[in-house]
């Protein structure tokens, strides 16, 4: 699966927020790729910089505020970061294709299903009306609706989450991305809603071979759908690995913390493990390493010094003192 | 909708109602006499009990309500004392002077206000938006009588650019022309105020808009910004400012009185005025039924255009 | 689990319903009813943990609440401790008041955002009587680090707080009457997961300690199995099934839990395939649910029988109650 | 008649006929056709002279009416439709020869029938108008012949030639509505007037103006000016502005801006004394106003000159007694009570009143404090409030001005109520000087002499003065009625003031008469 | 699960004590006030106008002249080392008339607005947090009186009852509640369904006590600034009213009867100081309160204290 050049390569990707005069790392040197077909999962718990990493990507960073500082972003070898936003308006609905978490407020509210999807098609595609209309029926269709002439005369108000979601993957796939991040996609949605898209969006990544990236804060989700998982935790990335060599063997401490404190359904827990304390705001990252305050097996050096990310095995990364090179005991 | 329209339309009907009553009784129940019982003091007292009678003063309120409410079931909403003529037909002979100018205003109001609050809102902390906010602060405080007299004073007496005041130039035909330029300034300046209320408004919701998800959809969709803005963003944040609109209607009857005083401009404000100190009351009661209407109306409009503009709302 | 000591029940609910009119015109006319919670029978024994879990918008929390008396009851008996209080004026209520606490789901809109912590915990003590001066101080500073939060925060506001700590200083705030049944409505769904599993830990210690019964809701299976010693699974105001988790877990009977449990993403990628039922369409209409069973538009067994019929909720196995015509053969000895 | 507020109803106009037509011609200019714009301040009411009450109407009426006699400037009647009446001996009689070949707007002559017609209105039971107490002692009117008219009285009435000037009403376009109804009859009062004046109706646009063309078969003569039209202000600022823009040609200027006027380059003002008068009234029924001494000392606390020269650019005179200068029945000598603070003092203290503690006068513990009424939207006289206040307190008076809204205003100061210390108000004077309406005992009740002011030999004097038929003698009657006023000082008489009228001067042949604003407009011509 | 996880996973505590340590400390009001003045404008306003009130309130100490003593022969005098901003039309000091005008114009607006912002708030409170019928007859009420041609009431109820500026404020209190009862009546409704409004009830509080002690404070922000807003629309409906001649009465000097004492092309012309200063000190004044207003929204707004 996993080819020579990278879809994307982000590298050493800086996006600051500036607030009262203070400099907030939100996301702070995170690099990451993603391989054609592949679908590469950004875990991490609230505030981890997930979301504000991928709109970095598409160059969506709040502003005034937030700032994407330094990096890089190869898309398809071609630095995004270093064109100007004129570039982006191409490659934006176009060669990336993005969808939220919210289903219920992601849409607009005063325009027709029917006027959102075909608006893409016709501005990128420079599709006429009746094409658009036509390619926008075999989206939907695709996205299993059924009754789809009702349905693109229809506003958003009148859909089920589920189907707006569904609808938030037609529009986002509609110009054949290369790259579909999805962000939290399935998270306001109930379990059988959630089955359902996870079961598209596993169908339509078979079909087109196109990417994803898919953020969640759910493991199981991540079990469900990803190749490779990249962990984030307070603006960085602590582990990258290939999804089973991460569930059978998490490494970084949060890592495991992360993956202990999820009450199964399969296995008798008396007690949940959990990690003490909760996710520090970007103005108090401690120094050192990030999850030195709630990590059980913090020694000195970690309060100290940040660790560096580093490949442990191949397509593997931590970034963890007990895990630096040496000091590997697995 | 039309079944929705109809209802509103029936339950406008007791609120006139309580209206009508709430204004008769606080009128009648005030000192003081209809001017017309104490104009002419030479007039004999017999007379003027005649008079007095005639107008069926003298009968308990309740029953001049009702005779009154009875008459204008009918449309007649009676004769002026002062002035003597029925009361419609002077409403009627003014009333177009009254909407002109307040539908010049809210047009002018919409189409200056709108374009500075979205510009101040998606330039939000910039030179342009201090500007906005400033200019419509100065707006909303400046008393309009005074702004009305400065203005003449500038472009009619200095510049010689508008007419001091009325409808139309006098004994001339009748010419568009001749009634923009009689119409520009009492506009304006009945608008002002309006116009501020109205370009804050604009801001704050399309403020709102603009961090909603749908906009970073379309955002994340590749359009640019102007096409996010004010296709994604505007029919949005139009839809609470529609119900300004509707909410303006009342407080403009309200500053047409002064507004036409200042430009002379023959409206019913002016007439209502008037009327209070002349206590005539088929003519105040009148005005403020039809001010109460057009509220009524102006609100059921605002509320009829937020459910066309906002396909949310079903009847 | 059979942890529990006693097998007294402490908590009956018959045949409860909670309609919401529909209003509309001019004069506030009734021209429909939400049924948010439709006849649902079960009970709670006490020190046991009883889970409510179901979709969004099945009428989870509208049961919680009108249990709690936060809602008027439309019909149906809540009998705590012998006593049915569906129908308690709020003063006779009161007394119950201190006896069942809820823990709501939102850290940040359970808190009163005007108040410090100390006042917010001070409010039931309060209202109670209970306490005074010094001796309440301490009270609520025991209280806090019961909950795992450090007493100095007392004069400090919610604000300044993560969620998870939020949700400790609701937990200590239903504590604080030294209630027997405590309604979690949806307690942890909005935290974090590392954060969510320090609550879920406290809850269970303080349980052991205290012997508290607990109402559990949520829609996280994989919580609500944690938790809780039986579940109810509902659906559009009405309850499916009721069963002890290992039954639930094991063979769910009921087409909607087999739906539900099947739904749940697979702990670990190596069970990625494996089959499950992936319902269609949505959930109906409370203000207009489906004749006959009311899952039946979505049941992937469903039968001509279940488009008329009502099926009974009843034991079909040993503490296994379902409303399900598939079982109507099957019955209890 | 009197009015009490601003807007009291102008009397009935009497103009004097043309004789001075050839000298217009002498002065050569008086080129036919052109019009003018008139600026006025209120809305017509009606062009129906027997009820018009409101001066806007008046103005209108003296353009489309005409009368059997008129006012000339100098208060004198002169001939208008007919010559002077000739009077019976036993002054019961008046009769009235007219002019032949007067015609109405619509072609139909003025006949003896019309000036009957009209008269017998004011008699009739049923006129609802304000004029009917001018015609108490009217008992009949007969038509002797087409042209000549007898009106029969019931007592001698010495003011009664005065009530010469309304305007004759067309019998045979109203003599089938009722009189009851003719009030309201607004198809003729208000959209079809017609008269026997210079001007005749065309449109009246509510809110906006009135216009007038010149009638050709007016019986003086055509009129120089083909137009003339009245545009109604709502306000004094706009007025004037438009006058600065040449929108309008003739305005009545307000005192206060004289100043502005004065610089205009293409206007001029004219100035007269008006026929008025205004004063404070006191309460004489009230403690302390009920002493003479007291009213006295207050008339001479109050610097009136001073207040002539802050109120009205110094343009009117210090009034002495209740009339008008221009007047025939005007005194010569009054007493007078000039401006003497000391003397004030003085008089007071006769009166009982000694500074207190903190500076206000004080009798018997009770504090010289009162207020005065003024009634709103009228802002001279509640500057006249202010200042009276101001002066007062210089010698330890305490007066408090208070505005009110008109109808409460005059709810509060008239009968059953008399609810005042002390009011600012002003008469404007009817073309006879009768002072019995204002002062007589009598009218107490009835509304007038509101301030309760009581005296015997004024009663006496004054239900005399109308039969006395001699002017001579009936000025030497009622100039001790002034005397008796001014001395008693019911009321302090403030001042005579003056009308400026703002003229383009564009327009000639104007003629200022202190009460008649469309006097003789007939001759106005313009030079453009 | 891999058996070497284990000895890594004793570590992890079992979550009842929290470690975490609190950010700073910062108290609501703290947020609030920082984020006041985070708003230039709304300093600005709030600076000023506590220059205006501060002179207004001590005018007997620092008018240089008694309001009301004239000099008729000084009348429209330019300003001057003796008067600083000059004479009215009766030779009065405009400069103390203008110090003791504004304690009546800011009397009038502030007496206004408490008036107001009481009724409205007890009656939105009411209607919003009983609901039903309470809030559907409240609610018809709000919408007699808002439908009523406000200014025309305003009139009729002034001329009637005799301008004194007691009746004034009374009439503007009575006039101008409904904006702030649905203000109100809005938070009640959406803050009674708020979860900590729900806890209350579950600990057996009574509504009297919801309402003062749970709910109103939340509600208070929009109050505020719709009080704030309020005190300058009315110092200048008082100012529209003496257009009319009903405003406040003299001699009672009120920034809004000094304007129109003022409005006369001769004044304008000879005399620009007259109009001039209370017009801009209206002007300003009102312009601080919206400012303040403004800022206050902004710092009061809820997603800002409690996110
Ligand atoms: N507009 C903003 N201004 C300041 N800080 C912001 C802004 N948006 C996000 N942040 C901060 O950036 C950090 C990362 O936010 P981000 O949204 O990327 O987190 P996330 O991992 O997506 O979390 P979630 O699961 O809650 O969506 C957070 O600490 C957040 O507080
Ligand atoms: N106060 C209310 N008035 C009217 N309808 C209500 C009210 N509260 C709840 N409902 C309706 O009742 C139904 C059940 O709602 P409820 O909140 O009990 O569901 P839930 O199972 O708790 O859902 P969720 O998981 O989203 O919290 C829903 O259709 C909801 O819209
Ligand atoms: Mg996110
Ligand atoms: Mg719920």
């Amino acid at each position: 699966m996993v080819t020579n050049q990278p879809l994307l390569d982000v590298r050493n990707l800086k996006t600051y927020f500036y607030k009262k005069g203070k400099e907030l790392p939100v996301v702070d040197d995170v690099s990451f790729q993603v391989h054609e077909g592949e679908t590469v999962a950004i875990v991490g718990e609230s505030g981890s910089g997930k979301s504000m990493t991928t709109l970095s990507i598409m160059q969506l960073v709040p502003s005034p505020g937030g700032k994407t500082v330094g990096g890089e972003i190869l898309f398809n070898g071609d630095d995004l970061l270093k064109h100007g936003q004129d570039r982006m308006f191409k490659v934006r609905g176009n060669d990336i294709g993005m969808i939220f978490q919210e289903p219920m407020t992601s849409l607009n509210p005063v325009l027709t299903i029917g006027d959102q999807l075909m608006e893409t098609l016709i501005y990128h595609k420079k599709l006429t009306k009746k094409q658009a209309y036509a390619r926008a029926k075999e989206m939907l269709e695709l996205v299993g609706f059924s009754r789809i002439d009702e349905i693109l005369a229809d506003y958003p108000h009148r859909l089920s989450g589920g189907m707006r979601q569904r609808v938030m993957i037609a529009m986002a796939m509609s110009n054949d991305p290369k790259l579909l991040i999805a962000d939290e996609p399935t998270t306001a949605l109930d379990v059988t809603v959630q089955a359902q898209i996870l079961d598209l969006m596993r169908g339509l990544s078979d079909k087109f071979n196109s990417s994803i990236i898919l953020i969640t804060h759910d493991l199981g989700v991540v079990a469900e759908l990803a190749d490779r998982v990249v962990v984030m935790y307070a603006g960085q990335v602590v582990e990258e690995a290939d999804i089973v060599p991460l569930f059978d063997k998490p490494l970084h401490p949060y890592t495991v913390g992360l993956m202990e404190s999820v009450p199964k359904l399969d296995v008798e827990q008396d007690r949940l493990t959990s990690i003490a304390g909760n996710v520090p705001t970007p103005d108090n990252f401690p120094k050192g390493c990030r999850f030195v305050t709630r990590c059980p097996l913090a020694f000195d050096r970690c309060s100290q010094e940040l660790p560096e990310l580093v490949e442990v095995e191949a397509g593997r990364k931590v970034r963890c003192f007990l895990h630096e090179e040496g000091r590997n005991e697995s | 909708m039309i079944s929705y329209i109809i209802k509103r339309v029936v339950m406008m009907i007791p609120i006139l109602f309580g209206i009508s009553i709430l204004s008769f009784a606080i009128m009648y129940a005030a000192p003081g006499k209809p001017a017309i019982m104490n104009l002419d003091p030479e007039i004999s007292p017999e007379v003027r009990e005649a008079q007095i009678e005639r107008l069926g003063l003298n009968d308990p309120i309740p029953v001049q309500y009702v005779r009154w409410l009875g008459n204008v079931v009918q449309g007649d909403f009676g004769t002026s004392y002062s002035r003597k003529i029925p009361v419609t037909e002077m409403i009627l002979d003014r009333l177009p002077n009254t909407l002109l100018l307040m539908a010049s205003s809210l047009f002018l109001a919409a189409i200056i206000a709108i374009p500075f609050g979205v510009i101040s809102a998606t330039r939000q902390y910039s030179l342009t938006d201090y500007g906005v906010t400033m200019g419509s602060f100065v707006g909303l405080a400046t008393p309009n009588f005074w702004l009305g007299i400065m203005l003449i004073m500038l472009f009619s007496v200095q510049l010689g650019w508008t007419p001091v005041g009325g409808v139309a130039t006098i004994g001339a035909d009748f010419s568009i022309i001749d009634r923009l330029h009689h119409l520009i300034l009492p506009a304006f300046v009945l608008a002002t105020a309006d116009m501020a209320g109205l370009t804050r408004y604009t801001r704050s919701s399309m403020l709102e808009v603009v961090n909603q998800d749908y906009i970073r959809t379309a955002r994340a969709k590749g359009f640019r910004e102007r096409r996010v803005i004010y296709k994604h963003g505007l029919r949005n944040g139009l839809i609470p400012v529609i119900t300004m609109f509707g909410l303006m209607l009342p407080t403009m009857i309200g500053g047409s009185a002064i507004v036409e005083s200042v430009f002379n401009w023959p409206g019913i404000g002016k007439m209502f005025i008037d009327a209070t100190f002349q206590r005539d009351y088929p003519v105040i009661m009148a005005i403020t039924m039809f001010g109460a209407l057009l509220t009524v109306i102006g609100n059921l409009i605002a509320d009829i255009l937020y459910a066309v503009l906002d396909p949310r709302i079903e009847y | 689990m059979s942890t529990n000591a006693a097998n007294e029940v402490l908590l009956e609910i018959n045949g409860l319903k909670k309609y919401f009119p529909i209003k509309k015109g001019f004069f506030q006319r009734t021209v429909g009813n939400v049924k948010a919670v439709d006849g649902i029978t079960f009970s709670i024994k006490k020190g046991e943990t009883f889970g409510l879990v179901g979709e969004s918008g099945c009428g989870k929390s509208s049961a919680g609440r009108t249990i709690m008396r936060l809602y008027e009851p439309t019909e149906g008996q809540i009998i705590f401790d012998g006593t049915d209080i569906s129908k308690l004026k709020e003063r006779e209520l009161l007394k119950y008041r201190r006896d069942i606490q809820m823990v709501f789901q939102d850290p940040f809109s359970s808190l009163n955002p005007r108040k410090t912590v100390g006042a917010i915990l001070k409010e039931p003590l309060s209202v109670h009587g209970l306490y005074k001066g010094k001796e309440r101080q301490e009270y609520i500073e025991r209280l806090m680090e019961k909950v795992g939060l450090n007493p100095s925060y007392a004069n400090r506001y919610p604000h300044e707080f993560s969620g998870g700590q939020r949700q400790r200083i609701g937990i200590a705030r239903a504590l604080a009457l030294n209630p027997k049944l405590i309604i979690g409505d949806e307690p942890v769904s909005a935290l974090d997961v590392s954060v969510q599993s320090q609550v879920l830990n406290l809850m269970k210690d303080l349980q052991e300690e205290f012997g508290l019964t607990y109402l559990f809701i949520a829609h996280d299976l994989g919580v609500v199995k944690h938790i809780s010693d039986r579940i109810g699974v509902m659906y559009l105001g009405n309850m499916m099934e009721i069963a002890s988790k290992h039954d639930l877990y094991n063979e769910p009977l009921h087409p909607y839990s087999q739906a539900l449990l099947s739904a749940v993403p697979k702990s670990h990628p190596s069970e990625r395939k494996r089959e499950r039922v992936i319902l269609q369409g949505d959930i109906p209409n409370p203000s207009n649910p489906p004749t006959g069973c009311v899952f039946h538009t979505r049941c992937p067994k469903a039968i001509d029988h279940c488009k008329v019929d009502i099926p009974e909720f009843r034991e079909v196995r040993k503490d296994r109650f379902v409303a399900c015509h598939l079982y109507n053969d099957e019955a209890m000895v | 008649a009197c009015g009490g507020g601003d807007d009291a109803p102008a009397e009935d106009p009497a103009d004097e006929p043309t004789e001075e037509t050839d000298e217009d011609a002498a002065e050569g200019e008086a080129a036919a056709g052109g019009s003018v714009i008139l600026g006025t301040s209120g809305e017509p009411v009606t062009f129906n002279d027997l009820y018009s009450q409101d001066s806007a109407s008046a103005d209108v009426i003296d353009l489309i009416h005409a009368s059997l006699l008129r006012s000339d400037e100098e208060l004198e009647m002169i001939p208008y439709l007919a010559d002077l009446p000739e009077i019976s001996e036993d002054g019961l009689e008046y009769t009235y020869t007219l002019n032949e070949g007067v015609l109405f707007h619509d072609g139909e002559e003025l006949t003896a029938e019309d000036v009957k017609f009209t008269y017998d209105i004011f008699i009739h039971e049923d006129y609802t108008g304000p004029r009917a107490g001018d015609f108490t002692e009217l008992e009949s009117v007969e038509v002797v012949d087409e042209y000549t008219v007898k009106f029969v009285l019931n007592e001698v009435d010495a003011s009664f030639i005065t009530r010469s000037g309304y305007g004759i009403l067309p019998k045979h376009i109203l003599e089938d509505v009722p009189v009851a109804d003719l009030e309201d009859h607004m198809e003729y009062n208000r959209n079809n007037p017609v008269g026997a004046g210079a001007f005749q109706f065309v449109e009246y646009q509510d809110g906006q103006y009135i216009e007038l063309v010149a009638f050709d078969d007016y019986f003086e003569g055509r009129p120089n000016l083909d137009k003339v039209t009245f545009r109604v202000f709502a306000d004094t600022n706009a007025e004037l502005l438009a006058f600065e823009t040449g929108e309008i040609d003739w305005m009545i200027l307000p005192a206060n801006e004289i100043a502005t006027a004065e610089t205009y380059d293409h206007g001029r003002i004219s100035s007269t004394l008006a026929l008025r008068y205004d004063y404070i009234g006191w309460n004489n029924d009230r403690e302390p106003f009920d002493d003479v001494r007291v009213r006295q000392a207050l008339t001479m606390a109050i610097d009136r000159e001073l207040i002539v020269e802050a109120i009205m650019d110094g343009r009117g005179e210090v009034a002495h007694a209740p009339a008008s200068p221009l007047s025939w029945a005007f005194p010569d000598d009054v007493p007078k009570f000039e401006y003497d603070p000391e003397g004030a003092l003085e008089l007071l203290a006769e009166a009982g009143w000694e500074p207190g503690a903190d500076g206000i006068l004080e009798k018997d513990g009770e504090k010289f404090s009162f207020e005065i009424l003024s009634n709103d939207g009228n802002v001279i006289r509640r500057d006249i409030g202010v200042i009276v206040q101001d002066m007062l307190s210089d010698i330890g008076v305490e007066a408090n001005p208070r505005q009110m809204e008109w109808g409460a205003f005059l709810e509060q100061i008239n009968p059953p109520n008399y609810d005042f210390d002390a009011v600012v108000l002003a008469w404007g004077l009817a073309l006879d000087p009768d002072p019995t309406a204002i002062w007589h005992s009598r009218e107490i009740e009835n509304g007038l002499n509101n301030i309760s002011y009581r005296n015997d030999r004024v009663d006496e004097l004054a239900a005399g003065n109308k039969q006395i038929v001699d002017q001579d003698e009936r000025a030497a009657v009622i100039g001790e009625i002034y005397e008796i006023l001014a001395e008693e000082q019911p009321y302090t008489y403030l001042y005579y003031p003056e009308q400026h009228i703002l003229l383009s001067n564009r327009v000639e042949g104007f003629t200022h008469h202190p009460r008649v604003n469309m006097y003789k407009v007939n001759e106005w011509y313009v030079t453009d | 699960m891999s058996a070497q996880q284990q000895p890594q996973l004793e570590k992890f505590g079992h979550g009842v004590e929290d470690k975490q340590v609190l950010g700073e400390r910062r108290s609501l009001l703290s947020i609030i006030v920082t984020k006041f003045f985070q708003n230039k404008l709304a300093v600005i306003g709030l600076v000023v106008l506590t220059i205006i009130t501060i002179a207004c309130l001590l005018a007997p100490y620092i008018a240089p002249h008694d309001p009301a003593t004239q000099n008729l022969r000084n009348r429209l005098g330019a300003p001057s080392p003796e008067h600083w901003l000059g004479t009215d039309h009766l030779g009065r000091d405009l400069f103390s008339r203008m110090l003791y005008g504004g304690q009546v114009s800011l009397y009038v607006g502030f007496a206004s607005m408490l008036g107001a912002v009481t009724i409205g708030a007890v009656i939105g409170a009411v209607a919003g947090y009983f609901g039903g019928l309470v809030d559907a007859f409240l609610m018809r009420l709000v919408d007699i009186i808002l439908a009523f041609p406000n200014i025309f009431l305003l009139i009729t109820l002034v001329a009637i009852l005799d301008p004194s500026i007691n009746i004034l404020i009374l009439v503007f209190a009575l006039l101008s509640w409904t904006g702030t009862a649905r203000v109100v009546r809005g938070e009640f409704l959406s803050l009674k369904k708020r979860e900590f409004v729900l806890a209350s009830r579950t600990i057996g509080m009574s509504n009297v006590r919801i309402i003062f002690s749970q709910i109103l404070p939340n509600a208070l922000g929009p109050v505020i600034v719709a009080a704030t807003l309020a005190v300058g629309s009315f110092i200048l409906a008082e100012s529209a009213l003496s257009f009319f001649g009903l405003g406040v009465q003299p001699p009672n000097a009120s920034w809004g009867n000094m304007l129109t004492d003022s409005q006369s092309i001769t004044i304008f012309r000879n005399a620009w100081w007259y109009p001039t200063f209370p017009g801009l000190l209206i002007l300003i004044t009102v312009l601080c309160f919206n400012f303040i207003g403004d800022g206050l929204r902004d710092a009061l707004d809820p997603r800002v204290v409690e996110k």
